[in-house]
């Protein structure tokens, strides 16, 4: 797809002082256009871009690997896959899944809508930003390639010791798994630092604490939690990596080292981890069904109470995925009781979205379609997750395909969904022009089909008695209609997928044939301060940083209550819209580092899979990047990728604000 | 280090004044040192008392942890003279660290008398 | 919940390059502070998995060498000694830094640079004399649970002496004015954590449990 | 230029075809879920055969009820929220904006409590499950340990009476896959892994332990009736983590009584024949990994090329149902056999010969394992290997393999 730049008008220069060479070597680069410009930038609504298109490369490729497992099991003694092969999908599968695919795309919206929430033109630190999705990528790029350099891991995605030790995993691929992870993991941490001081610290002037939309609030919590989560994995990680490199005794068993060791430590992470992944998705759940329903989130301060306590609850629980490791009745006591109380936060978040529709004006767009199937979903989800908690239920449930049912009535039927659900509804912000709605409603309806085809009856299989993470089944067992019902709805899943591309590819064409690059700044009456921005919003995110006084600021500058307290519009988005001052705001330069140091983390994770010697040169890269970093200034004068714009030029000031539109996806 | 995105510099002279006022006089540093360097002297002679102390010799021992812990913070961390906010986020995570993996031990009934 | 945003706006005319120093920020901490403290708050949880990984396995090892064999007290209390005497040069070295006088900044930069890499260099014999005794990486649990903690340790006070050694090149070359003094302080926050982990592992490593 | 469409609504028809697919799919859905109980489930964990399942199921069902009633709030709750408060007439209405209600603390404090209660409720039920569960069966019951190892099972038992765990040797009998109970009685069970992580679970007789190398657990499972019970492993272990089936043989206890005392005999070298040649040849191949009293003892683990040190010990092999794990069946699987119970091996032609000459002529053809040349080579064994024995080698094995009655 071509690169479309719209004519530019009347440019004002600025006094043009000598760009300064870092490390006397390369010029600070300066191109707006064409891939250099995305591998330079340090734009987080760039980033944000690429983190979501990397999200669904990585969710085609994920998705591949589950309609191999579904084909496998359709049928019993399937021959499809060997049980090598097999293990080899499934471990892929649930780590590209949860590390590459629903983590980073919450990262996507949470890095393209974060600032635009809070009124600030990007985020504390952009080039570690720029590192953090470098990174990331590196690490998806290890972790995908052990297919073809010898074997991709075979555990599972949490791995447990000792079956990940070379005795008994002796390819390469859990090396690749266990590098894979820390390498996210760098950046998962830094993002996640990134993101924290970001709201914590970057907050419009009157936006305190309980004027903070949702969807930043949970990201908040999310990131919080991650922040305590990663080092917890990168700790457990390194042990591994050492029993497997260095000889270390960390879970050798005839050494004296203790199995569940790895347990606690996966699951003091992993656990948080599920919170981490359904956060940004409640946010955005708790943001969009307002918009439709025309009235304010129902309890927006108990949502954030809660948020915040499942953020607290969510340490206290770790070992209910260990019900069955034989901890003794008192852990088992402690963790199943502490484990249902989470329960009690997750319940009034859904009956409070509820509560959002009750006598609202609903609009049932895309988005607001994914948003209710999502709490709905995520509900079933929740309250099958609630039968797990009771411990000796669980040890009927757990490792069956029951859990894999409720785990991904949570993760796609919650997380997922309303992912896709925040594709339609900020569509027309990042790229000015909305997806089809025909099209969007008949993804929506696919996909819930094929979902609850594909998972529903895993209910009924796990309980049944069918175990996970089996490469095949025996007939007799009475498996066979359910698993041949979960393979069709599989298709029908990967169908709506299909049409969600088909979608975005058609949208664009569309919007392209009509020379339409930017719309309505608010398609959906909206609330909150990206809608008070263009779409899709310049490079700076606000001419002037907003004012803000209410919650759903956005909502407040076009209405207001008359004498009889009734709400009335009192003003149209164009009025009460961010508008050119004709001063431009100056913005950190783009820089090569953070791809040069993520380029020093891909060598040094191969090096440490394959030899020291990459490593050498890996860490060479990594320090020359980060000393040229530290050295370089953020802004560099001079060198400034937006070309000023005059003011007056056009009527509304935004025609004419056009990088490239849509030139990601 | 100096990452910032927007770095706004009007109160350049004021943000100046405040510097100078923030922490505590190089006096005091050294007097927490010194403070400190005797706490770890006692720590040392607890430690060779042979279990004199009993079952108390851990307690005494992470008590006088505690004390340099929370002194380095205040003091050299300057967590005393800054805001609020740095103190909650930092003693956040070493509760959080503390309680989860006391927590994690428990389940291996690490605190009991027995363990090994 | 110190809500007042200062002003917040963007001038074009920022053309002095004075970072770090008193930007308007919702809470009026700075990036990088707020930035490091939290990173700090992120890395207790990572030595914290170490510590108590040691704490379980250290008494565990199917052959020796156990802990008492090798553990040498008055060795390092020396060198705990040491890295807190460089945290007191450190907070000193920020003291000066806040105060502008450069050339004191970078003594005392020096003189903990100096300090840290004794430690290390005291780790180091400390190491190669328990291999010696027979302690290798691999030999048992206790070894491989013991190294990992403290090199773990290790490689962050390495690293802590390569960003001092970046911020005394910086002095040299005049690039901490005054007005940069935060970026003395936020290194100087990592050094102190690392003195602070260092404190938790000498109590709970070589005192209670050698 | 601007896309407003979406304010604008769908065309009416298209809309109500959607609602009605949408319908459609939801009907049919839950059309599928009530029809969900499939009668030839032979794992299910919700036909509980012992009072283990029983206690475990009574405790759970009530939780689904509950849960299916809180399902059908929330889903009809939605429903009708989506029906009665959808935007009328043109959406870009100004004149009918909602009020803004912000919340209601009444409701939502009653939706924080009574969750709160009912947690309450099942926490407490749950607490007292947990230790009516893991109370120990009394010492004089048979004790048998549980190991497991890639892929299959070993279950030795102890027959002594004594009352502390540690003097138990658990050597008297020794046997794999079929695991042979008395009915109607608490049987105490040592967990161990001589390997990895494994998952030992007999849906309709209790919930699932995991084996956990280095850790030795106890637990407990019990039969009501005489009867076969099915059971998998649970947790991912390798290879043929899928085929690491085994069964539990319920039996009435004058049977049991019986089986004990025939699986405490030794077996004795056939004297003639085929079988002979066949002993001779099993000491010089198998007698490295497998025990068969009597005949031979394997060689120490040290030397073993398996990696968890073990082999099925084959005393009394042709009393067991199934080889390889449950996969195959060694009785031949017709009524006439079945019915002769575990003594199906007194008539010959109830023996699966030919599955098992062709499991020993190429083990990693029939299942996959990890014992392929290299594995040989680097003595890291996992599963059985193919030793090549020639066919007539074959058939002197599957001869004395037949006589271990």
């Amino acid at each position: 797809m071509a690169i479309v730049e719209a004519p530019r008008p009347l440019v004002i220069p600025e006094p043009v002082l000598p760009a300064s060479g870092p490390m006397g070597v390369f010029k600070r680069p300066t191109k707006t256009t064409g891939w250099r410009s995305w591998a330079t930038t340090i734009d987080h609504k760039k980033i944000g871009k690429m983190y979501g298109f990397m999200s669904i490369v990585f969710f085609i490729i994920g998705g591949c690997e589950a309609l191999l497992i579904r084909t496998q099991l359709a049928t019993p003694n399937g021959t499809l896959l060997s049980a090598q092969v097999y293990n080899e999908m499934f471990t892929m599968h649930g780590t590209t899944m949860i590390f590459l695919v629903v983590m980073p795309l919450g990262v996507a919206f949470m890095n393209y809508f974060v600032p635009l929430q809070i009124g600030a033109r990007d985020v504390a630190f952009p080039r570690l930003n720029a590192f953090g999705f470098w990174t990331f990528l590196a690490g998806g790029i290890i972790l995908n390639s052990s297919w073809i350099l010898g074997g991709a891991p075979d555990n599972g995605w949490y791995n447990y010791a000792p079956n990940s030790l070379v005795t008994f995993a002796p390819t390469h691929g859990i090396d690749f798994w266990t590098v894979g992870l820390l390498t996210t993991g760098i950046a998962s941490l830094v993002t996640a630092i990134n993101m924290i001081t970001t709201i914590i610290n970057m907050r419009a002037p009157g936006m305190t604490w309980f004027k903070v939309p949702v969807f930043t609030w949970m990201s908040l919590v999310g990131q919080f939690m991650l922040l305590f989560a990663i080092p917890v994995l990168t700790a457990a990680q390194f042990m591994l990596l050492f029993d497997r490199r260095f000889g270390a005794n960390y879970f050798e068993v005839s050494q004296g080292a203790d199995p569940l060791l790895w347990q606690h430590l996966f699951w003091i992470f992993g656990h948080p981890e599920v919170y981490i992944m359904i956060m940004p998705a409640f946010g955005l759940t708790s943001d969009i069904i307002p918009v439709f329903s025309r009235k304010p989130l129902f309890g927006y301060k108990v949502m954030v109470i809660s948020g915040i306590a499942i953020g607290f609850l969510g340490w206290g629980v770790w070992a209910h995925h260990m019900f069955t490791s034989g901890m003794g009745p008192v852990s088992n006591a402690a963790f199943a009781v502490g484990s249902m109380t989470i329960a009690i936060p997750t319940g009034v978040k859904i009956f409070n979205w509820m509560g959002t529709m009750w006598r609202g004006q609903i609009r049932f767009t895309t988005a607001m379609l994914f948003a209710v199937g999502m709490f709905t979903m995520f509900m079933l989800g929740g309250v099958s997750g609630i039968t797990h908690a009771i411990s000796p239920a669980d040890t009927q449930q757990h490792d069956t395909y029951y859990v894999v049912a409720h785990f991904h009535y949570v993760l796609f039927g919650g997380a997922a969904l309303v992912f896709f659900g925040a594709f339609y509804y900020w569509w027309p912000k990042i790229f000015g022009h909305m997806l089809n709605e025909n099209l969007g409603k008949w993804n929506f309806w696919l996909m819930m089909a094929g979902f609850n085809l594909t998972f529903g009856p895993q209910h009924i299989l796990g309980l049944q008695g069918m175990p996970r993470r089996v490469y095949t089944y025996l007939p007799g067992y009475g498996w066979e209609l359910w698993n041949m019902v979960s393979t069709i709805g599989s298709y029908i899943l990967a169908f709506s997928v299909l049409i969600f591309i088909i979608n975005v590819v058609y949208s664009r064409r569309k919007a392209h044939a009509a020379g339409q690059y930017t719309c309505d700044p608010d398609p959906w009456d909206g609330r909150t301060l990206e809608w008070i921005t263009t779409s899709p919003p310049p490079e700076f995110d606000f001419w002037e940083i907003p004012d803000v006084r209410d919650l759903d600021e956005a909502w407040h500058r076009k209405y207001a209550e008359d004498e009889n307290g009734r709400v009335v519009r009192v003003a149209k988005i164009e009025d009460v819209m961010d508008k050119p001052t004709g001063v431009i705001p100056h913005m950190p330069s783009p820089s090569y580092w953070p791809l040069v140091a993520a380029f020093g983390m891909l060598f040094i994770g191969y090096g440490i899979i394959f030899s020291l010697a990459l490593c050498a040169v890996g860490g060479f890269l990594l320090f020359v990047s980060l000393v040229a970093w530290g050295i370089e200034p953020s802004t560099e004068p001079g060198v400034h990728p937006v070309e000023p714009l005059t003011p007056d030029s056009g009527e509304s000031g935004v025609a004419h604000e056009i990088h490239e539109v849509g030139a990601n996806v | 280090m100096s990452d910032q995105t927007i770095p706004n510099y009007q109160h350049v002279a004021d943000g100046g004044d405040a510097a100078v006022e923030h922490g505590a006089s190089d006096r005091t540093y050294v007097m927490v040192a010194l403070f400190l360097a005797v706490m770890t002297a006692f720590e040392v002679a607890t430690s060779y008392t042979k279990k004199a102390l009993g079952p108390f010799e851990d307690l005494v021992l992470l008590t006088l942890m505690a004390i340099k812990f929370v002194c380095v913070a205040l003091y050299f961390m300057h967590l005393k003279y800054d805001q609020a906010l740095c103190k909650r986020v930092f003693f956040f995570g070493v509760v959080v660290a503390s309680l989860v993996y006391c927590g994690m031990l428990a389940t291996f009934h690490y605190w009991a008398p027995h363990f090994r | 919940m110190s809500d007042v945003a200062l002003g917040h706006d963007l001038h074009a005319e920022s053309h002095h390059d004075y970072p770090g120093l008193s930007p308007d920020t919702s809470t009026g901490i700075s990036h990088s502070k707020l930035g490091m403290w939290i990173f700090l708050a992120s890395d207790c949880l990572l030595f914290g998995a170490f510590i108590s990984a040691y704490l379980m396995y250290n008494g565990r090892a199917q052959r020796g060498p156990t802990p008492s064999d090798v553990i040498n007290i008055p060795f390092t209390s020396t060198s705990t000694f040491v890295l807190l005497m460089s945290s007191l040069t450190m907070v000193l070295a920020v003291s000066a830094a806040h105060r502008g006088e450069e050339r004191r900044t970078r003594l005392w930069l020096i003189a903990t640079a100096i300090l840290g890499a004794s430690f290390i260099a005291g780790q180091v014999y400390e190491f190669t004399t328990m291999y010696r005794e027979g302690l290798g990486y691999t030999t048992n649990i206790f070894g491989s649970s013991f190294f990992s903690l403290t090199g773990f340790h290790g490689v962050h006070v390495t690293v802590g002496i390569i960003l001092l050694l970046i911020l005394v090149s910086m002095s040299f070359r005049g690039r901490l004015p005054k007005a940069k003094a935060e970026v003395v302080e936020v290194i100087g926050l990592y050094w102190h954590f690392v003195d602070v982990v260092w404190i938790v592992i000498f109590t709970v490593v070589y005192l209670i449990h050698k | 230029m601007i896309d407003r469409s979406p304010r604008r609504g769908q065309g009416r028809s298209t809309a109500k075809r959607n609602r009605a697919l949408g319908f459609g799919v939801v009907v049919a859905s839950i059309a599928m879920f009530a029809s969900g109980c499939v009668p030839n489930a032979k794992q299910d964990s919700l036909n509980p055969k012992s009072h283990y399942a029983q206690t475990i199921y009574n405790l759970i069902v009530p939780v689904f009820i509950l849960g299916g009633i809180i399902s059908l709030i929330v889903l009809g709750g939605t429903m009708y929220f989506s029906v009665r408060y959808r935007a009328k007439g043109d959406l870009s209405d100004d004149e009918n904006i909602p009020e803004p209600v912000h919340g209601n603390a009444i409701m939502e404090l009653t939706w924080t409590i009574i969750p709160s209660l009912i947690i309450l409720v099942i926490g407490g039920a749950t607490v007292i499950t947990i230790f009516k569960l893991d109370k120990q069966p009394p010492p004089q019951n048979p004790h048998i340990e549980v190991i497991g190892q890639q892929w299959w099972w070993e279950f030795r038992y102890d027959l002594s009476t004594t009352s502390t765990e540690s003097a138990r040797k658990y050597n008297d009998i020794v046997t794999a896959n079929d695991m042979v109970i008395p009915a109607g009685e608490d049987i105490s069970l040592r967990m161990n892994s001589r390997d990895v992580l494994h998952g030992w679970w007999v849906p309709e007789l209790q919930g699932k332990r995991d084996v956990v190398p280095g850790r030795t657990t106890m637990f407990n499972v019990a039969a009501d009736k005489p009867g076969t019970y099915y059971g998998q492993c649970t947790v991912i272990c390798g290879l043929s983590h899928a085929n690491m089936r085994f069964t539990v043989v319920a039996l009435s206890k004058a049977d049991y009584a019986k089986w004990v005392e025939h699986q405490k005999q030794k077996a004795t070298v056939p004297t003639s024949g085929l079988a002979k040649e066949g002993a001779a040849l099993f000491r010089s191949q198998c007698g490295m990994c497998h025990d068969i009293r009597g005949i031979v003892t394997a060689a120490p683990p040290a030397s073993s090329p398996l990696v968890s040190g073990a082999a099925p010990d084959l005393t009394h092999l042709m009393t067991r149902a199934t080889f390889a794990s449950g996969t195959f069946d060694l009785r031949v699987n017709t009524p006439r056999c079945v019915a002769k119970g575990l003594n199906y091996a007194d008539d010959p032609t109830c023996i699966n010969s030919a599955e098992l000459r062709a499991w020993i002529h190429d083990p990693t053809d029939m299942l996959p394992m990890a014992a392929g040349e290299s594995e040989l080579k680097a003595n890291k064994v996992r599963g059985m290997p193919n030793l090549n024995v020639s066919p007539s080698g074959l058939d002197q094995l599957v001869a004395f393999l037949e006589t271990l009655k």
